[in-house]
């Protein structure tokens, strides 16, 4: 089933005649993590000049890769070569020293400093910082330039926006010199249009002669940009294809061993009451700016209502303000008929979970789970005072585990054990645990956010279809996220929110791709 | 471990000291109980045993372990073992206790009171006839009756030469750091010589140390308290308030051992010598003759009754303001 | 226990390891004796023999090791909750003066409405003294481990007050209130036994003991099986994760701190109501800082605290002997003897750790972990 | 200039004399700390550096001798926290707190072994500590009025007191405007972005802890070879556990930690100067209300003004890259 067709990782090969040698050639890269064997006897050649897609679902080993590839990680075994010469990485330094540059999953930034500060760290020219800096800005100046990748330099990073923030992490790598460019997942924060200006660039690099490693779960990506596409299952490379000889099934086959549906097939809706409505809302945040601002709609039972928008236009403030995890400045809540929320009184979370409200937090490692504890004990964040897991004053241990037991079976979370810690879970499973906790509650409202955030499609697909089947089972389902796809795919009626307001809705049907971009981005405005 | 039973006490005279929580080098009281020991060691030529309490429950586990392991006669320094005393020294009648700054009522216990404010009355005497400015310090260690029977003392002193002298008052702290803190000790008396004092009484442990480092710091006078520390800084210390806490520990070990030790309370003032003021080489040329004469006359007033000194425990005031 | 390694056998973990840890810091500690001019072997025979060796000396040890315990659990609770108490010595003596006035007040009643209510007033002012940087932590955000080192001098100074101007036993010199009533003292473990026709050395031991057994199982329980325990331990770990769980962390920030404070407390029970039977200065002794040392490597569980405090009491006890008997091996030398071994027992632990827990991977599959 | 004048400078006099030794021990941890390692040994360390120097000190008879035993104690010690914390990624407040048990043993220990004079060392003389200093042109200046009397109190200090006093700026100007700073402030919030930086963690964190070394050494020498001569067990007297108190405090930045420490030391001053005062209609107030002020007067401040602080992010956790 491996598809060898294009460049081969076998030696020789690249280095015959005159020939370019490969940038980067990883030989029988061997990695253990204790008992977890994450990457075995990996091979892999990105040839000089080419952008690699690097696929496969959580936990296959991606990022351990690329880890050790960047010196962060040091492998147990194999090989790395660069431009045909054998190097030893042992560190970072190594790696940055060879020109290597990589944008990780989760952002190495220090939230404090500025975003200058942090690019200079680890090159700043010196024992002085001030000659340094002021090089570096000019230097970053011309860089932003270039490739158009505009953020203020004296911005504090804490402040800004995650799509920013990202540009910061290219930028570091760029500025470090880097000729081949690792980005993981760059794009699961990314709107589309964040996401094709990231592209752009990526392009204009190669265009340089550089080399990208891009790893990512969005087979259209890979399509649009990959020269050649990688892909993993469970620490193995299963195949290394050329990307134009290949297809989105055909990949997705590769990744889960079986075939994905990749769109979720669903019947039109049938609203029923009204569930939740919102009225004037404004929401203000500790620094003082109105996050929110009147922001008015209705979510009814059966109905999925999709909030769509660039990351940070308030969506994430909207969804925890109806959750009563931030007070309301002005406007109401109305949750079953019933006001939970005005400025002068407000539901605490506990109470409208009560009042069957249940919601998937959007950033599951911060809010959705307690990280260092056990599965089982993280499935019963928010339920803890449920009677089911209660005995009198006692939590009912024996209850909690079957439960979560029952939960990961049914949500195939793997491992499958309740006892493992909710760390030791790959992102998508670590969803799984959170949606099936959420789902499981037989709410009346749903929030969710960014269900499918750094989830492998195999999850995806299943998570789509449970939420279809929630809906279907009549309830009420508000839905945010930056994936276009997903709002189409699954939506009924779509809100677009852009500056904290919402700036259209469209029904399903009439909705698509660039008409939500158009609202997206604030040029349009619809009635 | 215990194979010592009471036959063996008949034969072997075995003394123990047991110390108070400053430790045996406290500079202080357990250190002059340590000297008497040690003094008696050399006399006698008899090992003594001993230990230092390190936390409250350790005194009555201490007491009981001496006697238990065959002590003839124990001595325990410092008040607060008086309430465990009251327990040890009736479990074991035969064995002789002494006890210094406290009292228990037991036949087979001898308790050592010092009458500290006669002592202190002299040193303030001698402090305010040197003093030219009029205005003299105190700084205690802890806010306690015994620091407050010195202080008492040392004012009753101060005002029976100038009435209208001034005297400042400092307690150090509330925690046992109080009595070895010599950075805050030197800071209390640098506040006191601010305001104008030309001479510190320390009455302070190891604390006091500080005291006397910063009166010769800033070329003032200082006053010393339970040993003679005249020698710590000659020419600075004006002189020091002696306790005979280490001639109490000696009798006690030689009365034991000749078969002269008597139970009951002693109460020891200058009369007895046990307390009083040190003039050595040291502070010669501090004193002059005619305040040397000054406060030995009061002495002997003290010692004949014709001066009453107040001691502020008995009644919880002092006189002297 | 949720806190062993996924992949060893718990016994390596909680087991072998400190007694690998504990073997070197003897090592550390012989030499020291060695250099002191005493025979290392028989400094470690008598601290052992001293701390273990016949009834007496395991009373007191058990007495140390109850304090210790207290202020251990004291530490943890507040621990869970993200929040370092380093108040127990405070708040210990706060918990001596609430069950010191019980005894006072109450002296002639009988025993069974004397000491249940001493514990509780011990537990009502070691949580009151804790309540207030609790307080001021969860709705000023005033950094806890400032307000309560201050809360510390403040105690002292307020109980120094009290026993030198208001408690003071009349024409007494030494600051300290009349004894209690003989009534209102908590029975002693070598009496309760004899009553029972058991006879065991007598020693301040006292049935505090049985009071921290159950507070270790409470603690436990709280912690670990119940839903505010739950609460309490998510807001140690992620507080947005807890608000997001409709737990409130106001309310379980300030609550944790009063339930620590009242752990705390009970060593007031222990050392006011158990042993000196009458209020005293210093009767803390650093029990409360050496608490931090004490659930830290305890590993913030009460089982580790257990025997955590019971190594401290050991120490204590041992050490005592050690200077009783070896006169070169002063008080200080104990010291140092505790320091080295919290060093390695705590700090250095995980100097053979990988090495240990490599040793014992390879064999067993990895099994699933247990609780 | 009024008698009142006089004084408050005398006060002023007396808090810089206090908080000298807290301000070094306080930038010490503020060192330890931004890089992320918690410091609650400070107390241990100035214990043990104060010992040394008093020891070198009377042997030797010069006191700058015993400053550079008493740093590089200190800095021993600050290597042995470094082991234990980050290399083997040790508990640090386990590891601070059985430095400050080993050190107050070790210390009398050494000091009996060494002097046997009871766990103390024998006073020192002039020559062997550092003596006041008296700055150019004080004397001429002094009959100037006001301004005379104000540098005749910045004058007559002891050499540590100026270091101190220097070491603020300096120790703002490493952490702001050093590379070395940048990378402290860094990895004391997120050390994987240093590591992946390409700078090493461990290693930042151990040259922290040498400067920490430094100038915990300089607070521990100034108890016993300036302000005081002479080595006493227990001497610093919880002025590590002050010192810590006061950074947090200062939110871990330099100027608002001496302006912490200055405050603490001023309290204790003007409490040994209210000791004994008499409230009109109250009467005398109880010592230990007064001894209690400084304290109380913290937690007020502390609830009243400061707010909330924000610790370094990474602070107390070991940097572990694989589970
Ligand atoms: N630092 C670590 N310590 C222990 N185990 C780890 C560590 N990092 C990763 N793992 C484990 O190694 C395996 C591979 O993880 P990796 O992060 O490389 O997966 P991935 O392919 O990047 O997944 P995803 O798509 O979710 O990012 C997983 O089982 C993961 O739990
Ligand atoms: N329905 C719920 N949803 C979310 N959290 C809950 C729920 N019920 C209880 N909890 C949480 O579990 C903990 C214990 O719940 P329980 O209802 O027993 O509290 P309680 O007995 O009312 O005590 P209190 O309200 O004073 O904390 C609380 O801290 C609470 O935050
Ligand atoms: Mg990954
Ligand atoms: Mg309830």
């Amino acid at each position: 089933m491996t598809a060898r067709s294009a460049p081969s990782p076998s030696t020789g090969e690249g280095r015959g005649g005159n020939n370019v040698p490969p940038a980067i050639e990883l030989r029988g890269i061997d990695k253990r993590f204790g008992p977890v064997h994450a990457n075995r006897a990996i091979s892999l050649s990105v040839p000089a000049g080419t952008i690699h897609g690097v696929v496969g679902e959580n936990g296959a080993g991606k990022s351990t890769l690329m880890s050790i590839l960047y010196g962060y990680y040091q492998a147990d075994a194999g090989e790395i070569w660069i431009k045909g010469r054998r190097r030893d990485i042992r560190s970072t330094a190594d790696a940055i020293a060879a020109g290597i540059g990589m944008v990780h999953q989760h952002f190495m930034l220090v939230d404090t400093f500025t975003v200058l500060e942090n690019v200079v760290l680890g090159v700043e020219g010196g024992p002085l910082l001030r000659r340094g800096m002021e090089r570096a800005r000019a230097e970053l100046e011309r860089l932003e330039r270039e490739y158009k990748l505009e953020v203020d330099i004296d911005a504090v990073v804490g402040d800004l926006a995650v799509g920013l923030r990202q540009r910061i992490e290219i930028l570091k790598a760029l500025y470090r010199g880097a000729e081949v460019l690792i980005l993981d997942e760059p794009t699961g924060v990314l709107t589309p249009a964040e996401a094709d200006h990231l592209f752009r660039i990526l392009r204009a690099l190669k265009a340089e002669g550089k080399t990208a490693i891009l790893i990512t779960h969005k087979l259209r990506e890979v399509m649009a940009v990959t020269d050649n596409v990688t892909v993993m299952r469970r620490g193995q490379v299963v195949a290394t294809v050329r990307t134009a000889e290949t297809s989105p099934a055909a990949l997705a086959e590769h990744m889960v061993g079986r075939k994905v549906l990749l769109s979720v097939q669903r019947t039109p809706a049938k609203p029923g009451r009204e569930v939740l409505r919102v009225e004037g809302l404004q929401v203000i945040d500790g620094a003082g700016i109105a996050r929110v601002r009147d922001v008015g709609f209705a979510v009814r039972a059966g109905e999925i209502v999709g909030v769509a928008g660039v990351a940070g236009n308030g969506q994430s403030e909207l969804i925890e303000a109806i959750a009563g995890m931030r007070a309301v400045a002005a406007g109401r809540i109305v949750l079953n008929g019933q006001e939970v929320a005005t400025r002068a009184t407000h539901l605490t979370p506990r109470a409208l979970r009560d009042r069957k409200l249940a919601h998937i937090p959007e950033d599951r490692q911060r809010m959705g789970l307690v990280v260092p504890f056990a599965a089982h004990d993280s499935a019963i964040l928010g339920q803890q005072g449920k009677p089911a897991f209660n005995i009198g004053p006692l939590l009912n241990q024996r209850g909690i585990i079957d439960s979560c037991q029952h939960q990961m079976d049914r949500y195939d979370v793997r491992p499958d054990d309740p006892h493992l810690k909710s760390a030791n879970f790959s992102g998508g499973n670590q969803q799984k645990i959170v949606l099936a906790r959420e789902i499981e509650t037989d709410p009346d409202l749903l929030l969710v956010g960014q269900p499918t955030r750094g989830v492998d499609i195999g999850a995806i697909e299943f998570i789509h279809r449970r939420l279809i089947e929630l809906r279907d089972a009549g309830k009420a389902i508000l839905l945010v996220s930056v994936e276009l796809d997903e709002i189409l795919g699954l939506a009924d009626r779509i809100l677009v929110m852009n500056e904290g307001r919402i700036v259209g809705e469209l029904a399903a049907e009439e909705a698509d791709e660039q008409k939500l971009g158009l609202l997206m981005a604030g040029v349009a405005r619809a009635a | 471990m215990m194979v010592l039973g009471a036959g063996a006490q008949a034969q072997e005279f075995v003394p123990a000291l047991v110390f108070d929580m400053g430790g045996k080098f406290d500079k202080s009281f357990n250190e002059a109980a340590y000297s008497g020991a040690q003094k008696f060691k050399k006399d006698s030529g008899v090992d003594y045993r001993e230990f230092e309490v390190t936390n409250e429950t350790q005194r009555e586990q201490a007491l009981r372990n001496m006697a238990r392991r065959g002590a003839t006669v124990v001595v325990a320094i410092g008040f607060a073992h008086a309430t465990p005393l009251q327990v040890v020294a009736k479990e074991f009648p035969n064995v002789k206790f002494t006890i210094i700054d406290g009292v228990v009522d037991l036949p087979n216990v001898q308790s050592v009171l010092f009458k500290e404010q006669e002592g202190s009355y002299l040193v303030g005497m001698l402090a305010a006839l040197t003093s030219k400015t009029g205005k003299v310090g105190f700084v205690g260690g802890m806010d306690i009756p015994l620091i407050r029977a010195f202080a008492c003392g040392y004012r009753q002193g101060v005002v029976a030469v100038n009435p209208k002298a001034e005297v400042f008052e400092n307690m150090t702290g509330t925690t046992p750091a109080a009595w070895n803190d010599p950075t805050k000790g030197g800071e209390l008396a640098r506040s006191q010589f601010d305001r104008g004092a030309d001479i510190v009484y320390a009455a302070a442990g190891a604390t006091g140390l500080g005291v006397l480092q910063a009166a010769k710091d800033l070329g003032k006078l200082s006053i010393g308290v339970d040993s003679n520390q005249n020698h710590l800084h000659p020419g600075s210390v004006l002189t020091s308030m002696v306790k005979g806490v280490d001639v109490a520990v000696y009798n006690a070990f030689k009365d034991a051992k000749a078969g002269t030790w008597k139970g009951g309370i002693q109460n020891l003032g200058l009369a007895e010598k046990a307390v009083g003021w040190a003039l050595d080489d040291n502070n010669r040329k501090l004193v002059s003759a005619e305040n040397e004469k000054k406060v030995n006359d009061a002495m002997a007033d003290i010692v004949s009754g014709k001066v009453k000194v107040v001691d502020y425990r008995a009644g919880n005031s002092c006189p002297a303001k | 226990m949720a806190r062993s390694s996924d992949d060893v056998p718990a016994w390596v973990d909680l087991a072998l390891l400190p007694l690998v840890n504990l073997l070197a810091a003897f090592a550390i500690a012989a030499v020291v004796i060695a250099i002191l001019g005493e025979n290392p072997f028989k400094a470690l025979w008598v601290l052992f023999y001293g701390a273990l060796g016949y009834g007496e000396a395991i009373g007191f040890t058990l007495y140390y090791a109850t304090n210790f315990i207290f202020t251990g659990l004291a530490v943890a609770v507040a621990f869970h909750a993200g929040l370092f108490n380093i108040g127990g010595e405070g708040q210990a003596y706060l918990g001596g003066l609430g069950c010191g006035l019980v005894g006072l007040a109450l002296g002639g009643w009988p025993p069974a409405i004397v000491l249940p209510l001493a514990v509780l007033a011990a537990m009502l002012f070691g949580a009151a003294w804790a309540f207030i940087p609790g307080y001021l932590q969860a709705k000023r955000g005033s950094h806890i481990v400032i307000t309560t080192i201050m809360f510390n001098f403040i105690a002292a100074a307020l109980m120094t007050y009290l026993l030198v101007n208001v408690f003071i036993k009349p024409g007494q010199q030494s600051p300290e209130s009349r004894e209690f009533d003989p009534s209102s003292w908590m029975p002693f473990v070598h009496e309760v036994a004899a009553r029972v026709g058991i006879t065991i050395a007598r020693s301040p031991l006292n049935m505090s003991v049985v009071v921290a057994l159950v507070a270790s199982v409470g603690v436990w329980v709280f912690l670990w099986r119940t839903r505010w325990g739950y609460a309490l331990r998510v807001v140690g770990h992620n507080e947005t994760a807890a608000v997001y769980g409709g737990i409130a962390p106001v309310r379980v920030v300030i609550g944790a701190m009063a339930l620590s404070g009242a752990l705390a407390g009970l060593v007031g029970v222990n050392a006011i109501m158990g042993d000196q039977h009458r209020l005293i200065l210093n009767f803390t002794g650093g029990y409360g800082f050496v608490g931090i040392a004490v659930a830290l490597m305890g590993r913030n569980h009460p089982v580790g605290i257990c025997l955590a405090a019971l190594l401290f009491g050991a120490l204590y006890q041992g050490g005592a002997e050690l200077s009783f008997d070896l006169p070169r091996l002063t008080k200080e030398v104990v010291v140092v003897i505790q320091g080295l071994i919290i060093l390695f027992c705590g700090a250095f632990e995980g100097l053979f750790r990988p090495r240990l827990l490599a040793l014992f991977r390879r064999a067993p599959a990895p099994a699933p972990a247990k609780a | 200039m009024g008698e009142n004048g006089v004084l408050l400078l005398l006060m002023i006099d007396a808090t810089v004399r206090v908080a000298t030794p807290l301000v070094l021990a306080a930038l010490a941890g503020l060192f330890a700390e931004r890089s992320g390692v918690v410091d609650i040994g400070l107390e241990g360390k100035m214990l043990g550096a104060s010992f040394a120097a008093a020891a070198v000190a009377t042997v030797t008879g010069s006191p700058w001798l015993g400053l550079v035993a008493a740093v590089l104690v200190s800095m021993a010690l600050s290597m042995v926290h470094a082991v234990a914390c980050v290399t083997y990624n040790g508990n640090q407040v386990v590891s601070g707190m059985a430095l400050n048990i080993l050190m107050a043993g070790l210390a009398p220990t050494l000091a009996f072994a060494w002097f046997s004079q009871g766990g103390q060392t024998p006073m020192l003389g002039p020559g062997a500590r550092f003596a006041p200093i008296v700055l150019p042109f004080a004397e001429a200046l002094a009959p100037v009025p006001v301004l005379g009397a104000i540098y005749g109190r910045i004058s007559g200090h002891n050499v540590l007191v100026y270091i101190a006093a220097l070491s603020v700026p300096l120790v703002a100007f490493v952490l702001y405007r050093t590379r070395f700073g940048l990378r402290l402030r860094a990895v004391g919030e997120n050390p994987q972005a240093v590591d992946t930086a390409g700078i090493s963690v461990a290693g930042l964190r151990y040259r922290a802890l040498l400067c920490n070394g430094v100038l915990c050494g300089l607070s521990g020498a100034y108890l016993s070879i300036a302000h005081g001569a002479g080595f006493v067990r227990d001497m610093t007297a919880g002025k590590g556990y002050l010192a810590l108190a006061a950074l947090i405090f200062g939110k871990w930045r330099p100027l608002p930690t001496l302006l912490a420490c200055l405050l603490f030391a001023f309290t204790d001053a003007l409490q040994a100067r209210l000791q004994g005062a008499v409230l009109p209609g109250l009467g005398a107030i109880p010592v230990q209300a007064i001894q209690a002020l400084p304290y109380v007067l913290t937690v007020l401040l502390l609830a009243g003004f400061v707010g909330k602080a924000m610790a370094p992010k990474a602070i107390g956790i070991p940097y572990v890259k694989e589970r």
